[in-house]
């Protein structure tokens, strides 16, 4: 087969799965086989990508063309692929996972489920691939859509106010600010393709209009939660722990920032974004958001919140590195979007595992946890190291590489933030873990009988454990693909 | 204040089509009762007939029908233009007055409807009445 | 409402009277719509169609598809006012007879001034649509008068009479009639192998005739048409008006 | 044969009216068939005309009786005229199609009396789009609203007072255009569009005082048509209280029809250069289209009546073209004849949506959708589609139609237009999501007890209005996935007229 045709494969396979999902209705057990197995070769097609990516091969596909010189198109790049990885090997854990927790918990509607699951998982590859900007914002609105009914998959009171909150706010963002200034750039420019050197290089535009629309892309891409549009996300967390584990730490925040980074590099350019007056905006927006947030994380009870926030910190950290515009920045914060994906999909597996098996969702509760669900409280210590960035996780690489990216910009100040953040992580994750093991439970004369989740659920959450210390050793060829993707060497 | 009088007289027939249309333009407005908006509406449409069938008139000229008709041995380079007034307009305002009854018509039919079912041609009671459905 | 209506209607009124400057003269032979096409019809329709009567010649052949849609636009709104007023359709036309009633109540000397108009009226009216060529008249105005004299006829008799001679159903078929006359004669000069309406066509079919001559005879075809249309219309439209669709009693 | 083409299009609904209206007395029951036959001709000669003019480089005419113009009536038929004709007569093939269903429901007995004075509108309708002839477009024009005041009229309940301001407000626009004409003719002495344009050139009119009343009144006659913001008073009223059977053919139709017209004089008649001179007007055009966009939107996000809130769903729309049109660019006009074609097949979605879903459940508020997901996905599935146009959710046509419109109004610099633009999908992505939600989670019986979701049987909308609905659903999505055709086809109508 043709090499450019694996990206669509990739794409399209989850969206030809959805009609044997439903056809499978009456039949769960081969309905979340065909999911698996759909996830599966979506993984093989991108893991098949790599060697030709690490190769320099051009891989390009024009889907249909929308206007002369306007493509619905994919390419596959460095950044790209690696965002795909991400997704494609996390959908697979998601969906193993999903299956010990919504049976377990005795949700409804699971043809549904995994119907818009899989149709987010192709949008979300869909926006990894895009050749333009386009492209990117068609699979970016397609992903709202698709996930609206995850988030609101309970379907009591509170799910619809969430779900209308996330949709609300990404919708509004994305139409009143992406569409016009992608519109702007078209009209001006002619050309919405990603570019190494950027496209609006020679475009003559006036430096207030190039920060307006840099503005209007940063705050547009509202999926990545930059304060003060953030308000979705902690609202969206009503949805089932799947949904929230891998739309909320991964797949649809994470198209967030890989937007933005898009922008940053594919549109703007590092190096004519560096020339333009007032970029640190930018930067001093997601240092605010980096702190702020932990400190809200810290004052959180509820724990998928306090996750939630500690996401809008660590998804700001990304927007950070970016924004320094330094080649070692700039890759932290590439290889960050693949460091804190297992590292906090880790984590909301845990909160999930612990919900089910406990039914205990505020963190004043989990007290004395540790002895009932070891195995669970380990996983999430390994989640919570990779998030702060301890080693031997893979946090560490990445965290390192931003800290290093902030030196080389003489950016003092970034520094100073990433390390009280870091902190701060620590401040609110770590005492979890203490109180699990170390503080008595209700009643310590009882003895404590262990009680950990299924399988299905503790198998998933082990494994993206492991992956997190697996890819401190394993830094390398994710590296290799964002310097062949940004042409540099750190 | 000759040459303004003479713009005046001249024109005479436009201030006439012009006033007919105002009044017309007013009652379909103002008028609360339906038959006299519709008495408007028809008094509107006349105005605009009247001024296009005024275009068309040429001073000492007479109907558009040619002179021993029967007669076509009078060669075609006899007939004086000047002489007939222009037929164009009567044919269009023949569409016109023909568009006006059947709307009229129309309206008038709608009204005796709404007749029947509010018991009402005010304006202001039908909506009254349909307030309180 | 009245306010605001009244402010409406000056400003427009301003607005006319200030474009008024512009026109041409009361009665200007050289104004524009005097000279360019006008010219044309005065001077050449005799020429082109045989109808010494220009407006004729005008409404039936050079715009005839205006004319077209003008009887449209009357079928449509006996059509219109019949299905907003009409009632459910049931059998009301039992009373047919033969002749007018001697014995109603009315005036005696409206009834026999009308039984004596009204067919000089008809007669007339027939004579308004066939000298449409030569003199002032056509399919609109004999279709209004021969409408007219029915209307006559309820207002001396009464309206359940008449519906008796010349029902509901028969206004509808008179008008389908008059209307197909009018299309048929446009489709059957296509099928002749020219455009539609394009009377010249005819000649193939019409014994005795040339091109020209054939759009003369063609005209009083769709005059026909045209009255017929109206005709039944009309009185149609007054039926239905004053007997609130129910078309039993009226004036 | 295959000349005399755009006569086909136009006798076909005529001569099925006449037919309709005779057999409707004896046996109203195949009046359907027959609207459906002559429509179905009418669709077929509209392709065959589009496929001929693909030939041409700028159309071609067809003399009505043979005279030439101006001296008689011109049928013009360039990319543009076909291409609206064609959706003209595929919407009204549609709406007429499910008007079965809904008149056994709504207006049994009635049917002599429906089908031909919709057929007899469709022709109004076809003719004005082809028509050359300024004058001819005001006979075609009332026959046309004649017809829908007869439609609206019919209906019962408040449908009567409703359409009496309908007749106030139809007629004025009609005659505020028949007397622009008046001074059109006056200046000129011509009737026939093309001979217009090149008198107006050629004696150097576009100053002359007539000629810009004339425009001026032409113009406002087509705002009242069209029911642009604050002009659209009658519109609400009378499309949301009329028969079912007949909003669903007039809502998508009649104001486009408008549009088109309104487009086709200032862009055939008036030349771009004629507009370029008076700047001020297009100001005051887009920020009145703005105000219509922004007020339509806000009142239909207000509304609790489904056919309400679809009607102001219209006049936002409409504030949409009335704008775009005015932008003078390329990409503006080529927006808003694109969208002329696309929000004809989305209101005739989703007015047959609500048609189905009012003919099924038996209300009209907005509750009515619950658990409509359950009750009739498919029905529901098909109308989201349009609601999905509506907010402008690629790959349906209405995200095109706004891209070319917010690019347009970007290059204008209209940024006012643009924000209205934006907001008003905002506004119907928050209308289509309430929608959704009740649709969604709402079940009839247990309002927010989702835990025990009750059995609910399927209450579809019935097939016959099913059917055109589904196939408006797919159009929709064709005409988003064939957009780059159809816009390489308006485009090359747009550099004919020499618009930048």
């Amino acid at each position: 087969m043709n090499i450019q045709y694996l990206p669509v494969v990739a794409v399209s396979i989850s969206l030809l799965a959805v009609p044997l999902i439903i056809l499978l209705n009456k039949k769960p057990n081969l309905r979340e086989a065909v999911s698996l197995l759909a996830g599966v070769v979506k993984l093989g097609c991108v893991i098949a990508l790599v060697p030709h990516v690490l190769n320099g091969e051009q891989i390009e596909i024009v889907l249909w063309e929308f206007e002369a010189g306007l493509p619905i198109a994919f390419r596959v790049d460095g950044l790209g692929l690696l965002f795909a990885f991400v997704a494609a090997s996390l959908w697979i854990v998601t969906t193993a996972y999903s299956i010990g927790y919504m049976r377990t918990t005795k949700s409804k509607n699971l043809t549904r489920f995994y119907s818009y699951f899989a149709i987010s998982l192709a949008a979300t590859l869909g926006v990894a691939f895009s050749a333009n900007l386009l492209t990117l914002y068609l699979f970016y609105e397609a992903l709202s859509l698709a996930t609206f009914p995850l988030v609101t998959h309970n379907g009591d009171g509170e799910a619809r106010s969430g779900g209308r909150r996330y949709l609300y706010f990404l919708l509004t963002t994305s139409i009143g600010l992406v569409l016009p200034a992608m519109l702007y750039i078209y009209g001006q420019v002619g050309d919405l393709n990603f570019q190494p050197g950027g496209v609006l290089v020679d475009s003559g535009m006036s430096q207030t209009t190039l920060l307006v629309l840099l503005l209007a892309f940063v705050f547009g891409f509202a999926k990545a939660a930059l304060m003060p549009f953030h308000g979705w996300l902690p609202g969206a967390m009503v949805a089932p722990t799947p949904v929230s584990a891998l739309l909320h730490a991964v797949a649809v925040v994470k198209v967030g920032v890989f937007s933005i980074l898009r922008i940053i590099t594919g549109i703007f350019g590092t190096d004519f974004m560096a020339q333009v007056n007032w970029h640190e905006i930018v930067t001093w927006v997601a240092a605010g958001t980096v702190v702020i947030s932990s400190l809200i994380a810290l004052s959180q009870d509820n724990l998928k919140r306090r996750l939630a926030y500690s996401t809008i910190g660590q998804l700001a950290y990304i927007i950070l590195g970016a924004s320094l515009l330094t080649d070692r920045a700039v890759t932290g914060s590439s290889l960050h979007i693949l460091m804190h994906a297992f590292g906090k999909i880790t984590l909301f597996f845990c909160a999930g595992a612990i919900y089910v098996a406990s039914g205990k969702k505020y963190i004043s509760q989990m007290v004395g946890l540790g002895r009932i669900m070891p195995w669970t409280m380990a996983a999430f210590l390994i989640g919570s190291m990779s998030v702060i960035g301890l080693p031997p996780t893979g946090g560490f690489v990445s965290k390192w590489l931003l800290l290093m990216g902030a030196l080389d910009a003489r950016m003092n100040a970034v520094v100073v933030v990433y390390l009280v953040s870091s902190l701060l992580n620590a401040a609110y994750f770590l005492p979890i873990v203490f109180r699990g093991f170390y503080v008595p439970g209700d009643d310590p004369t009882k003895p404590v009988k262990m009680k950990e989740a299924p399988l299905w659920c503790l198998i998933p959450l082990w494994i993206t454990a492991l992956i997190s210390i697996a890819l401190f050793f394993l830094s390398d060829t994710a590296i290799r693909l964002i310097e062949v993707f940004l042409g540099v060497g750190v | 204040m000759s040459d303004v009088l003479t713009f005046i007289i001249s024109r005479f027939n436009y201030w006439i089509y012009i006033v007919l249309m105002m009044i017309g333009l007013y009652a379909m407005i103002a008028k609360r009762n339906y038959v006299k908006k519709f008495i408007g509406m028809s008094i509107f449409q006349t105005a605009i007939i009247l001024f296009y069938v005024s275009t068309g008139v040429k001073s000492g000229a007479t109907i558009p029908i040619l002179e021993h008709g029967h007669d076509i041995g009078h060669a075609a380079a006899a007939i004086n233009p000047d002489h007939y007034a222009n037929p164009l307009p009567h044919v269009l305002m023949l569409t016109a007055i023909v568009v006006g009854v059947a709307t009229l018509g129309v309206a008038l039919a709608v009204v005796q409807k709404v007749h029947d079912q509010y018991e009402t041609i005010e304006e202001p009671e039908i909506l009254f009445k349909l307030g309180q459905e | 409402m009245k306010v605001f209506a009244f402010v409406l209607v000056i400003v427009t009124g301003i607005m006319l009277v200030v474009t008024a400057a512009d026109f041409p003269a009361w009665g200007d032979a050289h104004s524009p719509p005097n000279q360019y096409l006008s010219t044309h019809y005065i001077t050449q329709a005799e020429h082109e169609t045989a109808v010494p009567n220009m407006v004729t010649a005008v409404l039936a052949d050079y715009r005839g598809f205006d004319t077209m849609f003008e009887t449209a636009v009357v079928f449509c709104a006996g059509l219109a006012i019949a299905a907003i007023l009409g009632h459910e359709k049931k059998k009301r036309y039992v009373v047919r007879r033969k002749a007018l009633p001697k014995t109603e109540e009315g005036d005696i000397i409206i009834r026999m001034a009308t039984r004596f108009l009204v067919p000089v009226t008809q007669l007339f009216a027939m004579y308004v649509i066939a000298h449409g060529h030569h003199s002032p008249g056509g399919g609109f105005q004999g279709g209004v008068i021969l409408a007219a004299t029915f209307i006559l006829m309820t207002l001396a008799f009464d309206l359940k009479t008449i519906l008796g001679r010349f029902s509901e159903k028969m206004t509808l078929i008179w008008a389908n009639v008059g209307l197909f006359i009018y299309a048929g004669i446009g489709v059957l000069c296509v099928l002749l192998g020219s455009r539609f309406l394009e009377y010249s066509a005819l000649h193939k079919i019409l014994p005795g005739t040339d091109e020209i001559m054939a759009r003369s005879h063609s005209m009083l075809g769709v005059e026909i048409g045209v009255a017929l249309t109206v005709m039944s219309m009309l009185f149609a439209i007054y039926a239905h008006l004053v007997s609130k669709g129910r078309l039993e009693d009226g004036l | 044969m295959s000349e005399n083409l755009p006569f086909l299009v136009i006798a076909a609904p005529l001569f099925g009216a006449l037919v309709a209206s005779l057999v409707g007395w004896a046996r109203p029951r195949y009046c359907y068939a027959i609207a459906m036959v002559s429509l179905a001709a009418g669709l077929t000669a509209a392709i065959a005309l589009l496929v001929k003019v693909s030939g041409t480089v700028s159309g071609y005419e067809y003399r009505l009786g043979g005279w030439p113009p101006p001296i008689g009536i011109q049928h013009w038929v360039d990319p543009l005229s076909a291409l609206i004709l064609v959706v003209i007569t595929a919407v009204a093939f549609l709406a007429v199609m499910s008007a079965r269903a809904n008149l056994q429901l709504e207006l049994p007995g009635k049917e002599r009396f429906v089908y031909p004075l919709m057929l007899l509108m469709v022709t109004g309708l076809s003719g004005m789009t082809l028509t050359g002839d300024a004058f001819n477009l005001y006979v075609l024009l009332e026959i046309t609203s004649l017809s829908s005041y007869a439609l609206v009229a019919i209906g019962r309940g408040r449908a009567a007072a409703s359409c009496l301001n309908y007749i106030i407000m139809g007629t004025i626009g009609a005659s505020f255009y028949l007397l622009g004409v008046g001074y059109l003719y006056l200046k000129t002495g011509s009737l026939n569009m093309i001979d217009l344009r090149q008198i107006m050139i050629a004696g150097d009119m576009h100053g002359s005082q007539t000629v810009i009343t004339g425009f001026i009144l032409i113009t406002v006659g087509f705002w009242i048509k069209m029911g642009l913001y604050p002009l659209h008073g009658w519109l609400p009223n009378a499309y949301s209280f009329a028969p079912h059977a007949a909003s669903n053919l007039m809502a998508p139709l009649m104001t486009k029809v408008s549009v088109y017209v309104s487009l086709r004089m200032m862009l055939s008649v008036f030349t771009p250069d004629f507009l370029a001179v008076h700047a001020l007007w297009a100001q005051t055009a887009l920020l009145v289209a703005t105000i219509a966009i922004i007020a339509g939107s806000l009142i239909a996000y207000s509304q609790t009546d489904v056919k309400k809130l679809l009607c102001y769903l219209v006049v936002a729309e409409v504030g949409y073209m009335a704008g775009g049109m005015w932008l003078m660019n390329r990409a503006g006009i080529t927006g808003t004849i694109y969208h002329i074609a696309a929000d004809a097949f989305m209101t005739c979605c989703l007015f047959l949506g609500a048609s189905g879903l009012i003919a099924s459940t038996g209300s009209r508020h907005i509750r009515s959708f619950r658990g409509a997901t359950r009750r009739m996905p498919w029905t529901f599935a098909a109308f989201l589609v349009g609601g999905l146009s509506m907010i402008g959710v690629p790959p349906t046509c209405g995200f095109f139609s706004k891209w070319f419109l917010i690019q347009g109004a970007i290059e204008g610099g209209a940024w006012h237009f643009v924000a209205a633009l934006i907001f008003s999908s905002l506004i119907n992505a928050l209308i289509f999501f309430r929608i959704i939600e009740l649709a969604y989670f709402k079940d009839v019986e247990h309002e927010d007890d989702v835990s025990h979701p009750p059995q609910v049987q399927r209450n579809e909308a019935p097939w016959g209005i099913r059917i055109p609905l589904f196939i408006t659903s797919v159009v929709i999505v064709l005409l988003g996935v064939f957009s780059p055709r159809v816009i390489n086809w308006i485009e090359r109508f747009v550099d004919s007229v020499g618009v930048t």
